[in-house]
């Protein structure tokens, strides 16, 4: 009788040491898998923040120095032009 | 209940009281980075996000779709490893 | 591409579409009248003609002689309004 309970007792404590493992796996695996997802969700939507501020910033300069040159060029050549002009009209 | 019912319950309620069960999780979290599993989850996001955009992923989405992948990469040893650990401490505390 | 060459030609695609580019172009330049920046330049192209001689001066060389001090007169409270105005048109138009 005493062997028969020590071996029911051995079948019940390797059942109960499978499930617990069971569950105790399934707790930590959901809570990390959570936190993972979350994690990297929250490090792309910030990489994606910093990547829009450093590109704006790289447009901006770039729109910046597209619309200077241009004004540079205009600006010199009227000027040139009417130097020249007044030149001439010196001359004359 | 039957007799095994309150036994579990019993072995339940002494694995919160000693704070085992809370030991058994964080050894396993422990193991799961060591292990690398970690790791290869950030990088299996980190995949997914790329793949669909991140405006079309949420945090659900995630869970859902990396869920599988994650169970599947649990190392065989760290089960096992956890599973000692429980037989231990219920061997050690027989007269639960 | 990298990622940041991609988000910068999304960025500029954008703009385009929009017209909000050529928007930005003229805002700059009704700016760089406003705050003395054309005068400014006026003066210089002066200097440099009287300086070196007309006859000695050529449109590159003029060109090439003020574009420093062009860029670096360009109050930075300019380029800064310019830089929140792309980023509030981003904002609004968060498709990137």
């Amino acid at each position: 009788d005493e062997a028969r309970r020590k071996q029911e007792h051995e079948v019940f404590i390797a059942q109960f040491s499978e499930r617990l493992c069971s569950e105790i796996s399934q707790e930590v695996l959901t809570e990390c898998i959570q936190e993972t997802a979350a994690a990297e969700i929250q490090l792309a939507t910030e990489e994606k923040t910093a990547r829009v501020m450093r590109c704006s910033e790289e447009v901006c300069c770039r729109l910046v120095e597209e619309t200077l040159d241009k004004e540079i060029f205009v600006l010199v050549e009227n000027i040139l032009k009417a130097e020249l002009q007044r030149i001439q009209k010196y001359i004359k | 209940m039957n007799k095994d019912s309150q036994m579990r319950a019993a072995i339940n309620q002494k694995l919160i009281e000693m704070g085992e069960r809370e030991r058994l999780k964080e050894l396993l979290r422990a193991k799961l980075v060591e292990c690398g599993w970690k790791d290869q989850m950030k990088a299996q996001c980190k995949d997914v996000i790329r793949e669909k955009g991140l405006e079309h992923v949420t945090v659900e989405d995630l869970v859902v779709e990396i869920t599988p992948k994650g169970r599947a990469l649990v190392p065989d040893s760290v089960k096992k490893e956890l599973l000692q650990r429980i037989r231990a401490f219920l061997a050690q505390h027989s007269t639960l």
